[in-house]
């Protein structure tokens, strides 16, 4: 039997040596949900890196011009043009869910079941406007601009064809990890207050809420590099 | 004690190892260039390797044989040795940076081209070489996929003053002049290629979008069969090309019979509607990959030059004139009569009746000697004009006066 | 398994987020005012990286984790690093050989949306 | 705030399935997802045997009539999928997906992986990669004829066989397999992190575990890159984007692309594809490490050394990917920095062979099929290794690469070496999966054929590289770089190639002999250590223990403890109370 006494007067490196070295679990007091889903968030960082990687040499490597991305991306308010208004929002609404969903992990922790399910139900609805959102602008780039995944549509030539390619393509992707996590999180929603979790202490509403964090985060590097840089 | 017949057989395959090792006849063949030094670390770490391969072979046969299974016995019980870990961890480290300080000094060169090198630009498409010299002021011309079409087979960038004195070489065949370093710089109209000579040791791929080097000296005057090393496609295995190293004279006279991009441009004769309506469903359809139209040799297909005269010989053994239905049955079915000496990777034609009508009307045009003006841009040397540009043309980089 | 779970002060939610707001409000500010070169692309880095450590440490906890987890996750993304490193270096050399030997144009002057170009014929009428 | 940790495991009920299609099909069980891992691995491996036996007849007999069927487009299809076959949906999917079900739980000491059902669903994934694979012989235009590693822009542009549909199926396959080996592979980590039973610290794991938990890892953040490369190239061939395509004329049509860069999927192709290698190599390593401790009753020589070595390994893997590019015209300089980092890993792999050799020294060596296997893995290993320090050293790779010196190497250290690990395993594990010992006679047949075949067909092919014969070549002629001597080595190969391939008959045979006729196999029959040895039933029933987990108290290789009765003990035996 292994005594996991946690002092407080430990460095952190002895910790971790103790905690690797120890039987039965690394990550102490970490449920197996938990672990798992920060292993997958890590193969996910592996993977939005790479397409952000491809980005990064796309922009670098091509002769064309690239198009200047807040006059792509500007939104026309009674006739006046605002550069980035909708991404603006866009980004506020997604740190506002991020932000609902850290309550409903608080909540989840007092216990307080139909607290968490309308604070997840909050952040499901937030995202899915998000998506929504998302589906406007790129009707707008699609319809107004003739941006095309491929290029542009005639008379639209802004520049480098992968200008649409990578930015459909990595938004998209991150889109579906934001439907995706809509649809997580209202599904975690109902068991919570279904009482399928009664029985353990609500860790698995920290762990949708670490997906959804996740893809917060990854659109905070979205935000910087394909509309500000 | 039983006998421990793996002991045996790990004991004779690895002697049989060193034993076929220097057995063999297949060794590099002579070097035909200045990289002695990718030879010697080869050689080098052939040793460093060969000496841990018997070692850890013998010791293992050795050890099987010895340490055989007996009831009761104990094996010697001990976990690890430190010592022993730290001399073995040194005495790898020591043959790893053996092998791997000669290896590094030699890649410095190898990046590196001596000032004096000249430049010679192959150009790689499915499935054939083409070379460029800078031409007269040394200077190469911007060049570009984008600008390629059937009158520009380099994509020669239009107005770009460097350009009018390059020396383009459609044929697979170039020469370069021996004991003279050269900087080849390699362009990819499709795919990757690879550009290689097995003598020369060096070799790199071409890049489509990008110019990638290298750099040698030929120091023996050969012919080099030339290889393409990265996989282009199916005909891939007949992508071949030729490498003469020739003395200096020889390569000056060679070079100054070949045609520039100012003497190509003049000389393009335009064909009659109906011919170049067939020459361009021909490029379409993919025909030029293989068969060339000016009488150059490619193993991938036979030469459209003057192939409406004559007769062939098929491989099968007979013989067949050429006449129009051979000709429409080879485009149609061509797996049917295949001619001596090639290997057919030639897909079946969907072309409609007029589609192959401009196609034939293209190739009855295609004659050598007397139709010298229906004959198209890619005959290089006949269309040269002489001009002073070629004249004047020696080793690029290189004052004329010298020589 | 025994499991404390994650429970914080609700006030420090509250303050991470306003935090969060404010720092994509500069961000976006930069763009507003047009700052250009290399104090844009610091600013944006700063405020960028500045939030995406915010959301992992407090909204993600990991700032209450044990070492051994935040290790665990966070080391092996710097093969990542490397590859970015190195891809910087090599999409740069791909890039020169273009513009050397391909004739390609060194600074192209990027075109201006065309419902821009609308808007301002509007304005001209 | 002290607490007493127990195992989660033991404080939450299994529930057993009722029907037979819970228990075979469907099953959450990891043994039995094991054997459908292995199974259809197995099977798809035998298409690739087949794919790769009518390659050697092709190029050793190019001009028999029995050939005539097989065109250029039939052999460079054969070589794509013969090469994607064996290294993923083969070695990747037996060595984790049939290895890492079987030997992480039980080895780990826990009742199943930590969640079942996305175990089960792993497999079922796979399937469906390897059936959308399987396809591609199904679709117009047949599979793709690009080479495994699939480089654009010939992957994508005509003159390159399967380029309508085949690239399509094998793409999405590769993108589906992704998944699955996700699901697994975050179930493998999972567990050997989180679900150790009492007393078994990371140190005190078989060397088995530890392979496959750092080659499962790096398959995590690996196959990220990989995922990746597939997304934008099926983007490029079907929305026509130009990631990997600049301005190309292809057979004389000019394609709509420009500006692409082809070499940014050469470097994530690679980025996932040496790590790829390790992760082929670690669970092998970690086998075979088994194997030989058991076999030759003796403790793994340096264990420490030999987990630091995994785990040095698998870092480096991760910034060695260019030294497969050295002749792609990457940048120039990167050649200094990868062929320095890839020299250095040559380091721990070498001391890992070292540690296996010393073991034997003063062991007690059983010869048995599994130690044959073992042993002679050792020695292809080496040879793989050795000819890996020629082409990792920049120069020397400049004329070896896109040889037969490469497709001897490669094979080498990535076709026969695991494959051979993989043959030891299952002779080693069979007993305790089925309850049945493999027929030892037939055992030793097969070794004898599969390891001097093997290695008579690939050592003599590293100097037809010398000679410079190219790889991928579908029919070479005679040529100034190809003799004919070269071309009678050739029919050699293939001689022994044939022979090899007919040889697995006798496996096979042993397999399903041995599965209804073959002797009751004892709870121990080696005399090992670890823990799945030391189940209560063989085979090891559903939740693998009884009430309570087993406790470990020792490493998994006290063999030959003086002062001890038995020769070994296992990791269950409680220390003894210090005098």
């Amino acid at each position: 039997m292994t005594d996991t006494t946690l002092s407080t007067q430990e460095s952190i490196f002895t910790s971790t040596a103790r905690d690797w070295s120890s039987d039965m679990t690394t990550f102490k007091g970490v449920p197996w949900g938990k672990a798992m889903m920060w292993i997958f968030l890590l193969s996910d960082t592996f993977i939005f890196t790479c397409f952000l990687v491809g980005y990064m040499v796309m922009r670098m490597t091509v002769t064309e011009a690239w198009p200047v991305a807040s006059e792509v991306f500007a939104l026309t308010v009674w006739g006046v043009s605002v550069p980035l208004l909708l991404i603006a929002i866009m980004t506020f609404i997604l740190i506002t869910s991020s932000g609902t969903m850290a309550m409903a992990v608080n909540m989840g922790y007092q216990r307080r079941k139909w607290a968490v399910f309308w604070l997840m139900l909050a952040t499901a609805l937030l995202g899915a406007s998000f998506v929504g959102m998302q589906c406007y602008e790129w009707s707008k780039l699609i319809i107004d601009e003739g941006i095309r995944p491929w290029g542009y549509a005639p008379d639209h030539d802004l520049g480098a064809p992968q200008f649409g390619s990578i930015f459909f393509m990595v938004t998209g992707f991150h889109g579906l990890h934001v439907s995706v996590g809509v649809i997580y999180l209202i599904t975690v929603a109902i068991r919570v207050v279904r009482g399928k979790y009664d029985h353990t202490n609500f860790e698995i509403v920290e762990i949708t809420g670490l997906y959804w964090h996740f893809v917060d985060l990854v659109w905070v590097f979205i935000f910087a590099f394909f509309y500000l840089w | 004690m039983r006998i421990a017949y793996i002991a045996v057989i790990l004991f004779l395959v690895t002697l049989g190892s060193v034993v076929f090792n220097f057995t063999t006849p297949f060794h590099f063949d002579a070097i035909g260039s200045n990289w002695e030094l990718i030879d010697i670390t080869v050689y080098i770490t052939f040793i460093v390797c060969g000496v841990a391969f018997v070692a850890l072979g013998l010791l293992m046969a050795w050890w099987v044989y010895k340490f055989q299974y007996q009831e009761g016995k104990f094996a010697e019980y001990e976990p690890e040795n430190a010592k022993l870990e730290s001399q073995l961890t040194i005495i790898t480290t020591i043959g790893v940076v053996v092998m791997l300080a000669p290896g590094l000094v030699a890649w410095n060169d190898y990046i590196n081209p001596p000032s004096d090198a000249y430049e010679l630009e192959v150009y790689s498409k499915q499935w054939n070489w083409m070379y460029r010299f800078p031409g007269a002021d040394g200077i190469f011309g911007a060049a570009h996929n984008k600008y390629v079409d059937l009158d520009n087979p380099f994509g020669m960038k239009p107005g770009d003053p460097y350009g009018e004195d390059d020396i383009l070489i459609t044929d697979k065949t170039v020469k370069i002049p021996v004991d003279r370093p050269v900087k080849v710089l390699l362009r990819s109209q499709d795919v990757l290629h690879d550009f290689w000579v097995p003598a020369i040791r060096a070799k790199m791929d071409a890049v489509p979008g990008m110019v990638t080097y290298f750099w040698f000296e030929p120091i023996v005057e050969r012919v080099y069969e030339v290889l393409c090393a990265e996989l282009c496609g199916r005909n891939h295995f007949n992508m071949r090309g030729e490498m003469h190293v020739v003395s200096m004279n020889e390569y000056s006279t060679w070079l100054n019979d070949q045609v520039t991009w100012a003497g190509m441009q003049a000389g393009a004769v335009p064909l009659s509607p109906e011919a170049a309506l067939g020459r361009d469903i021909a490029n379409d359809a993919g025909c030029f990959a293989c068969h060339s139209t000016d009488g150059t040799q490619r193993d991938t297909g036979p030469t459209w030059l003057d192939i409406w005269d004559g007769t062939v010989e098929l491989d099968d053994g007979t013989t067949r004139v050429r006449d129009e239905a051979y000709i429409v049955k080879s485009i149609l079915d061509p797996h049917a009569e295949i001619v001596l000496g090639y290997t057919t990777t030639m897909t079946t034609s969907e072309l409609t009746d007029e589609e192959l009508q401009s196609i034939l009307d293209y190739m009855k045009g295609l004659k050598s000697a007397p139709a010298k003006q229906e004959t198209t841009d890619e005959n290089e040397s006949e269309n040269a004009e002489p001009s002073s540009e070629v004249d004047s043309t020696t080793i690029p980089g290189e004052d004329p006066s010298t020589n | 398994m025994a499991t404390e779970g994650q429970q914080h002060p609700i006030k420090i939610y509250f303050l991470i987020w306003l935090l969060l707001f404010v720092l994509s409000f500069f961000s976006y500010l930069v763009d507003f005012y047009h700052l250009e070169g290399n104090l844009r692309w610091f600013l944006i880095v700063v405020f960028m990286l500045l939030k995406a450590g915010f959301i992992v440490a407090i909204f993600m906890h990991m700032k209450w984790e044990r070492f051994a987890l935040i290790f665990g996750i966070l080391t092996p993304p710097l093969a990542l690093v490397v590859l970015m490193f190195l891809m910087a270096i090599e999409s740069d050399y791909a890039w020169s050989t273009r513009v050397v030997y391909m004739g390609e144009d060194p600074a192209p002057k990027p075109e201006s949306p065309s419902h821009y170009k609308k808007s301002e014929e509007e304005k001209g009428h | 705030m002290a607490t007493v940790e127990v195992p989660y495991q033991e404080t939450v009920p299994l529930h057993h399935p009722k029907t037979w299609i819970g228990k075979y099909i469907f099953s959450q069980d990891h043994k039995i997802i094991a054997v459908q891992y292995g199974i259809t691995a197995m099977a798809v491996g035998l298409v690739a045997l087949i794919l790769s036996e009518f390659m050697r007849l092709q190029i050793a007999f190019p001009e028999a009539g029995f050939m005539a069927f097989f065109t250029a487009d039939h052999y460079y299809q054969a070589i794509t999928m013969h090469g994607m076959i064996m290294v993923i949906y083969l070695l990747t999917a037996f060595l984790l997906g049939a290895f890492g079900n079987f030997c992480v739980p039980l080895m780990c000491g826990a009742r199943d992986m930590v969640f079942p059902f996305v175990n089960m669903l792993s497999y079922w994934v796979y399937l469906l990669s390897v059936i959308i694979l399987m396809i591609s012989y199904f679709v117009p235009g047949g599979p793709t004829g690009a080479g495994w590693t699939l480089y654009p822009p010939q992957t994508i542009t005509q003159g390159t066989p399967g380029v309508d549909w085949g690239i399509a199926t094998m793409l999405i396959s590769l993108a589906v397999f992704i998944v699955a080996f996700t699901m697994g592979g975050l179930n493998y980590i999972t567990t050997i992190l989180q679900a150790r039973t009492r007393g078994l610290t990371l140190m005190r794991m078989p060397l088995t575990v530890w392979g496959i938990f750092i080659a499962t890892f790096l398959g995590l953040i690996a196959f990220p890159a990989l995922f990746v490369s597939a997304v934008m190239m099926l983007l490029d061939k079907f929305l026509k984007t130009s990631f990997f395509m600049p301005a190309i004329v292809s057979l004389g049509s000019k394609l709509e692309y420009s500006g692409g860069q082809p070499l940014l999927f050469q470097h994530l192709f690679w980025f996932f594809g040496h790590p790829e290698v390790y992760i082929v190599a670690l669970p092998a390593f970690g086998v075979i490490s088994d194997l030989i401790s058991v076999h030759a009753r003796k403790n793994i020589f340096g264990y420490r050394m030999m987990v630091w070595a995994i785990v040095a390994i698998g870092a480096l893997s991760l910034i060695v990917w260019a030294h497969h590019m050295y002749v792609a015209g990457m940048h120039p300089s990167f050649g200094f920095f990868f062929a320095t980092t890839t020299l250095i890993i040559a380091v721990p792999t070498a001391l890992k062979v070292y540690n296996w050799i010393l073991t034997l020294w003063r062991a007690n060596i059983r010869i048995t099929v599994p130690m044959l296997f073992a042993l002679a893995f050792v020695l292809t290993f080496i040879v793989g290794g050795i000819t890996g320090l020629f082409l990792g050293n920049v120069i020397i790779d400049i004329p070896l690469s896109d040889t037969y010196f490469v497709v001897a190497h490669f094979h080498m250290v990535m076709g026969v070496s695991p494959i051979l690990a993989i043959f030891g395993g299952i002779y080693h594990w069979y007993p305790k999966l089925t309850g049945r010992m493999l027929n030892d006679t037939i055992g030793r047949i097969h070794f004898y054929f599969t390891f001097i075949g093997t290695y008579a067909i690939y050592f003599p092919m590293h100097y037809l590289g010398f000679i410079g014969v190219p790889r991928r070549y579908y029919e070479t002629g005679i040529s100034e770089f190809y003799p004919v001597a070269a071309h009678n080595l050739n029919k050699f190969i293939t001689i022994a190639a044939l022979i090899v391939g007919v040889s697995q008959i006798l496996f096979i045979f042993n397999l399903v002999h041995s599965y209804f006729k073959g002797k009751k196999a004892p709870a121990n029959p080696w005399g090992a250590n670890s823990l799945e040895w030391c189940t209560p039933e063989t085979p090891p029933r559903h939740g693998n223990w009884e009430d309570r987990l087993p406790t470990v108290h020792r490493w998994a290789y006290d063999f030959g403890v003086p002062g001890e009765e038995k020769d070994h003990i296992p990791q269950t035996v409680p220390r003894r109370k210090a005098s």
